[in-house]
């Protein structure tokens, strides 16, 4: 049964109770960035941006809308896959040995208020390749079993999104504790249940039942902002086979002249998940580490081999991104790897536009055929 | 032991900033010439300046030295804010001087623990005094590691820091920033009050300079701006100070030597200010000066070691005021529009007074850049020294002298990569 | 015995080599595992070579610089370049590109006492380099990762890619995207930990290029926000100039 | 412990092939990695320089592993000698799949270190000799000084397996061939439903893969090497299209792989 929220005070004051930490948009730097949330008061009330291939600004709304603000600089991807993460420490030992610990490091609890239904399924791209395999990150696990999701449905979508023809959004389906619709203007939140902790949490806190015209209205909303999406994914069915199909095309070479191979648009997605080991030493050598770190298929190491590395022109590197993101993926994990936020759209420097390089591609393979 | 003719060549300095070497030739008795060779290559900033916008010396001049950059940065901030008619608020200046406090607690605890400390204790360098001195190298580090602490974080990196630019900074620090460094300052300032009394116990030997003293003046211990002054009674304007300053060529010299217009040689640097600026050191320093058996006036060139001590106790407790005292500007910066003009800086860099000069265009393209720093003022000054050295202990063999040459050297903490227009030498022998 | 390491100079600020100083917290450590041979600025104890490791600070711009680097590769088994000068040949090669002759005369009284070549040059013009650490300065963490990585007879764990992937992993909202600040971090080597998109400036390439950067569009890109050219070039014509002169114009 | 912690295992012996290729015997220190198949391999950990991906040569509970010395990991694996510890994590991959070709012939084809691998096949299939039929060995090597296992191969052929050798360059006193590998599948004798393993540089492998299904073997199966990081599938540098080779390789189809061996720079 849907309820209605008069604020998300309670709701915070709520999840700080349970001793979460929560996690959840608000301004700073001129962005909207996700951060803990001392108070709910650290939502971005107000707040609006515009999108552009290579541009975000922010924007004062009219209204004091805290979810109004589209994907921004960053996903949920650093909380659970952190840029950094210490796998374990060694040292020598007497007997010219080593040996090696592991820290029993507690995850943190996060709550994560806010996620949108791009973001949403991202999370769930993201479980199936950390966790879902023969060999689970237990770490990634831990710190994603103990988090509270708390979605909110979209209802503004930015001019880079394309959740609707990913089919992503803009209605979380499932995978949340609890999803939220804003009553922009009022103030006030649509809630609805998604697990038995969800309703517990629910529970505890002052609410209203929805009456369905409300609520009717609400989903409306939502439903109406699927054809309000800035950008649409050209036929998304048929991605796997045309990058599969287009390997030695020619529009490669012209993204190649655009593209920095600066990586941002890997490192903003919220479903690349590529990393790197770092074995090091002290200056004794007698302690080493292993440490994990953010990696991308646009770093010349990343196919690094004896020989020299496998991928080192921009076209390579570009066309690795483009086909793992929406081709390979659903031969590797079953899935799309992109969930349509336009993240890597907005953040890269020169304003590289996936949708448009698939079209392109989609034009030449058709030329091709002709 | 009779003198008929003896050269003495120190080549390649150790412990001092930059290279450099030192030329010295007796004949019966006598010292005939005594020269310090800078055979640092030439690097043309003065050159190379020209041209470039008006909000980029900041962190050009920051390459000249990486042990000052803070100096350079500074006074490069100053000369274009004067071309430009902006003056910067009072909550920028506040913290341009903690900035540059940072620098000063880093600059002269290097010199003192790694570059000269081991002189007067006779050992070649710190790594080898520490073998003996573990706890006193270890403080030097930890008091050294406050003042670049403070650098870190103001100014994004140690060395050629990235938070500066005309006008002030692009990032102002919150107060809970700067107030994580309080607690290192705190401790940092027992580690400097226990330098003075460490290098009071140093054996000085006794030398004495009779040159004039040269440094800015203000209402507090000059560091980020003042008015020159000199111990003869000479004041001017920072915007005078190419009236007052001669640098020429001198024979039998190659390098350019600063001297007073109608004076004669000077010194800047550590000596200078605290001569001219002893009594608006807080009372703490003041009072260690007084332990440390400084008088008013040091002109002991060994003493410099004991002063610049003082002035680390000095800006660590000035650290420590202003982050006290700190309240985060409205904003980080007050725009600089260019406009055509001519504009002078200058501040007290660790080795002293270093001056800049821009001519602008319209645009804020720099059309001429001058630049003097302290090393080259001291020049004149440091090898008149050397004479007075060498011609006191002629008797010495020469590895002693050679020692003591370069322990007197030391003295003037030369930076030689500040020394932006010396000249390289052919070495004439005799 | 302990491995040899020793630090030398050419034409540079001593920032470099200074971030060997700065080590507070390691300096006796190193200390302790090396015998640190010939580091003038450090200690006037100078021990003959072949040195195991030598860390070498500054560009050559004069004949003698020239042969004592020869020399100085003869004596070290390793060979690092610490820093833009000797990696790059510094913000002095701007020279490279101008009339030195013209410039002593600006810089120098009597211009013909000064020794000097046409150009600044990196150390890797003159002798093989067996690593090169970028920064203007160096970055203090990088040149320790670097002298443990030798001890531990490892490969340096330093990246090779642009600063824009430090940014990201620090959680720094990029600058150029967000506030229109010129930012040459997507083209500029990674290493200083992206300090000045985190002080909200644009980075200004004090690492140098980053390995085959797509120069071209960002210039087209910068151009486009509202830099003009010659603002364009000058971002540029820092302390790598000549390393970024060098860069082909063709995409990677 | 994690997937990413490694098992410590101890050298037992080390015994130089080549002048730059080592094998290394390990035993475990205290528990043992699971149980291994032919053409799996693992991640060996030289304490403080790192670890590389390294092919299992060997059957059995000890672990060959044979090692060639082009970097620092693989250098700092070479010099180590007996009692010195080895990090392992393993066994990754999914090996040839001998075990499940049985009654059918084997041909192996190697070149340089690509024999590591092919060895446990070897070894597996002559500890089952009965199960399987013609057995051949075909063996490409830069110079006759860089062979592997040349002591083993006399015991090889005495077991019944048709050991062919050549070198791309002989000195005098060489009295086989010399030439590429390919020349000697040329001369291959075996029943269609062969089953062929090749291993060895990507070019050799394409051209001699090429060769084998021209001799109407279709069965082939190559093994490839891409930069891992992790070998569990987390760390994505492995990725040709649409495989992730530590995790559904290194041996792969040749069939599927040609497509995309052919796509520079993939
Ligand atoms: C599944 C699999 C099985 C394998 N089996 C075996 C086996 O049985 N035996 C065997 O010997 N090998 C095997 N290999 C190959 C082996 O893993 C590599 O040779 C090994 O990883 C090399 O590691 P390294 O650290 O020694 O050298 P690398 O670090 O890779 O160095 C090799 C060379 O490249 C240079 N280099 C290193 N990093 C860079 C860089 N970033 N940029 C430019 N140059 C660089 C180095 O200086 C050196 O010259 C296998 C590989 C795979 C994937
Ligand atoms: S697109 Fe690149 S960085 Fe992202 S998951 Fe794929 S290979 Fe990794
Ligand atoms: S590929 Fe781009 S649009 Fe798709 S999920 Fe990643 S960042 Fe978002
Ligand atoms: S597409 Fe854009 S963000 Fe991605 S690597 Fe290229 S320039 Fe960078």
């Amino acid at each position: 049964m849907p309820w209605i929220l008069d604020g998300l005070a309670d709701l915070h004051g709520a999840l700080r109770a349970d001793g979460y930490t929560v996690i959840g948009p608000t301004y700073r730097d001129g962005a909207i960035v996700l951060a803990e949330l001392a108070s709910a008061d650290d939502l971005p009330y107000g707040w609006g941006v515009t999108l552009e291939p290579g541009g975000y600004r922010t924007r004062r709304r009219e209204d004091d809308a805290a979810f109004a603000h589209s994907a921004g600089p960053q996903s949920w991807k650093p909380f659970l896959h952190p840029p950094r993460v210490k796998l374990w420490e060694g040292r020598r030992t007497e007997d010219g040995g080593f040996s090696i610990e592991t820290e029993e490091e507690t995850p943190p609890r996060y709550a994560f208020l806010g996620v949108r239904p791009c973001d949403l399924r991202a999370i769930g791209v993201l479980d199936h390749v950390m966790i879902g395999g023969a060999h689970p990150d237990e770490a990634y696990g831990a710190r994603r079993t103990g988090a509270f999701i708390i979605a909110v449905n979209c209802t503004e979508p930015g001019e880079t999104c394309f959740c609707a023809s990913m089919g992503t959004g803009p209605r979380a389906d499932t995978g949340y504790d609890l999803v939220l619709t804003e009553l922009i203007g009022e103030g006030r939140f649509l809630a609805e249940v998604g697990t038995g902790a969800g309703a517990a949490l629910l529970d505890r806190i002052p609410r209203e039942e929805a009456d369905e015209a409300v609520t009717e209205g609400a989903l409306a909303e939502v439903a109406a902002a699927a054809d309000r999406m800035g950008r649409e994914m050209p036929e998304p069915e048929g991605l796997r086979d045309l990058l599969a199909g287009s390997l030695d095309a020619a529009r490669w070479d012209d993204v190649a002249s655009r593209c920095l191979t600066c990586g941002n648009c890997t490192m903003v997605c919220p479903t690349c998940f590529c990393t790197t080991v770092e074995d090091v030493t002290d200056l004794t050598g007698e302690h080493a580490e292993r440490r994990q770190r953010w990696d991308s298929c646009f770093d010349l190491d990343f196919s690094h081999l004896p020989g020299g590395s496998v991928r080192t022109s921009g076209k390579s590197r570009y066309r690795q991104w483009l086909t793992h993101k929406l081709g390979t993926w659903h031969d590797q994990f079953g899935s799309s790897g992109c969930v349509g936020c336009g993240r890597c759209i907005v953040w890269c420097p020169v304003g590289i536009d996936l949708t448009e390089e698939v079209a392109a591609l989609r034009e030449e393979q058709e030329e091709r055929r002709d | 032991m009779t003198h008929r003719e003896r050269t003495l060549r120190v080549g390649a300095l150790a412990r001092v900033e930059g290279q450099g070497a030192m030329y010295v030739r007796a004949r019966d008795g006598r010292v005939e010439e005594v020269r310090l060779d800078i055979y640092e290559p030439p690097r043309f900033f003065e050159a190379f300046l020209r041209g470039r916008a008006h909000t980029e010396p900041p962190d050009i001049t920051a390459r000249i030295c990486g042990i000052c950059p803070v100096a350079y940065q500074m006074s490069a901030c100053r000369a274009i804010e004067a071309a430009c008619g902006v003056t910067v608020s009072e909550p920028l200046e506040a913290l341009r001087r903690l900035l540059y406090c940072g620098e000063w607690i880093e600059s002269h605890t290097l010199h003192i623990y790694l570059l000269h400390a081991p002189d007067f204790l006779g050992y070649p360098g710190a790594v080898e005094m520490a073998r003996d001195h573990r706890h006193v190298v270890e403080r030097g580090l930890a008091l050294k590691k406050a003042g670049n602490t403070i650098m870190e974080l103001i100014g994004g990196r140690p060395i050629h820091p990235i938070n500066v630019r005309v006008g002030g900074f692009y990032r102002a620090p919150t107060r809970a920033e700067l107030a994580a460094l309080t607690g290192p300052l705190r401790r940092a300032l027992d580690d400097a009050l226990a330098t003075v009394e460490w290098v009071a116990g140093f054996d000085l030997p006794d030398d004495r300079l009779d040159h004039e003293f040269l440094a800015l003046t203000a209402d507090v211990y000059p560091i980020e701006g003042g008015v020159p002054r000199t111990t003869g009674g000479r004041t001017f304007e920072v915007a005078d100070f190419e009236d007052h300053i001669i640098e020429e060529q001198v024979p039998h010299s190659t390098a350019l030597h600063a001297r007073l217009a109608g004076g004669g040689r000077y010194l800047t640097g550590p000596l200078a200010r605290y001569a001219l600026n002893r009594d608006r050191l807080s009372p703490l320093a003041r009072d260690a000066s007084r332990a440390a058996g400084l008088g008013p006036v040091c002109r002991n060139p060994f003493q410099s070691i004991a002063v610049r001590a003082v002035e680390v106790v000095y800006a660590v407790e000035e650290a420590l005021r202003l982050i006290e005292a700190y309240r985060p500007p409205p904003d980080p910066y007050v725009a600089v529009p260019p406009r055509a003009g001519i504009g002078r800086g200058a501040t007290e860099a660790p080795r002293g007074v270093l001056f800049h000069r821009y001519e602008l265009d319209p645009a804020g393209l720099i059309g001429s850049a001058r630049i003097v720093p302290p090393t080259s003022q001291n020049q004149a000054a440091i090898e008149d020294d050397m004479r007075a050295v060498v011609q006191a202990r002629l008797d010495l063999d020469d590895a002693a002298l050679t020692a003591v040459c370069e322990r007197a050297i030391r003295n003037y903490d030369p930076c030689i990569s500040c020394a932006t227009h010396f000249l390289d030498l052919t070495v004439e022998r005799s | 015995m302990p491995p040899k390491l020793a630090v030398w100079k050419f034409a540079s600020c001593d920032g470099c080599q200074l971030s060997l100083l700065d080590c507070e917290d390691e300096l006796l450590t190193l200390a302790g595992e090396v015998e640190i041979s010939h580091f003038l600025e450090a200690s006037s104890m100078i021990a003959p070579g072949p040195y195991d490791v030598s860390l070498v600070e500054g560009s050559i711009s004069t004949p003698a610089d020239a042969e004592r680097i020869r020399h100085i590769r003869r004596v070290s088994r390793r060979l690092v370049t610490i820093g833009a000068c000797a990696t790059a040949g510094g913000i002095q090669a701007l020279r490279n590109y101008a009339d030195t002759e013209e410039y002593r005369s600006v810089v120098y009284a009597k211009p013909e006492y000064v020794a000097t070549l046409a150009g600044s040059t990196p150390i890797s013009a003159h002798v093989p380099v067996d690593f090169e650490l970028r920064g203007c300065p160096i970055d203090r963490s990088q040149l320790l990762e670097v002298i443990s990585a030798y001890l531990a007879g490892r490969r340096p764990g330093i990246p090779d890619h642009p600063v824009c992937f430090e940014c990201k992993m620090r959680g720094t909202v990029c600058v150029m995207v967000a506030h229109g600040t010129p930012c040459l971090g997507p083209v500029t080597h990674t290493g200083c930990g992206a300090i000045c998109p985190a002080y909200g400036r644009g980075c200004y390439g004090c690492f140098g290029p980053a390995t085959r950067p797509n120069l071209g569009s960002l210039k087209t890109w910068l151009g486009s926000i509202g830099m003009s050219r010659p603002d364009v070039d000058r971002a540029f014509a820092t302390f790598n100039v000549a390393a970024f002169e060098e860069q082909p114009d063709d995409p990677p | 412990m994690t997937a990413m912690t490694p098992t410590p295992y101890r050298v037992v012996t080390r015994h130089a092939e080549t002048h730059d290729t080592v094998t290394l015997t390990l035993e475990p220190c205290d528990a043992a990695i699971a149980p291994v198949r032919p053409g799996q391999f693992t991640l060996l950990y030289a304490f403080g320089v790192g670890e590389a991906p390294i092919s299992v040569s060997g059957t059995g509970p000890l672990l060959d592993q044979t090692v060639r010395d082009v970097g620092a990991v693989s250098h700092a694996l070479t010099v180590a000698g007996p009692g010195q510890m080895i990090g392992v994590r393993g066994p990754l991959g999914v090996g040839w799949g001998i075990e499940e070709t049985t009654g059918r012939d084997v041909v192996l084809a190697a070149g340089g270190i690509g024999l590591a691998p092919l060895r446990s096949a070897l070894l597996y299939a002559l500890e089952h000799r009965a199960s399987y039929g013609d057995i051949t060995l075909l063996v490409g090597a830069r110079t006759p000084g860089d062979l592997l296992y040349a002591a083993e191969m006399a015991d090889w052929r005495g077991r019944g397996v048709r050991v062919e050798v050549t070198v791309d360059r002989a000195h005098s006193g060489w009295d086989g061939q010399v030439g590429l590998i390919t020349t000697l599948v040329s001369h291959l004798d075996a029943a269609p439903d062969a089953v062929a393993f090749v291993c060895g540089p990507e070019i050799m492998m394409r051209l001699t893969a090429r060769e084998l299904l021209a001799r109407g073997i279709d069965d082939v199966r190559i093994s490839l090497e891409r930069n891992m990081r992790c070998g569990i599938g987390w760390c994505g540098h492995c990725q040709l299209g649409p495989w992730l080779l530590c995790r559904d390789g290194p041996v792969v189809p040749y069939r599927d792989a040609a497509p995309l061996l052919s796509v520079r720079e993939l």
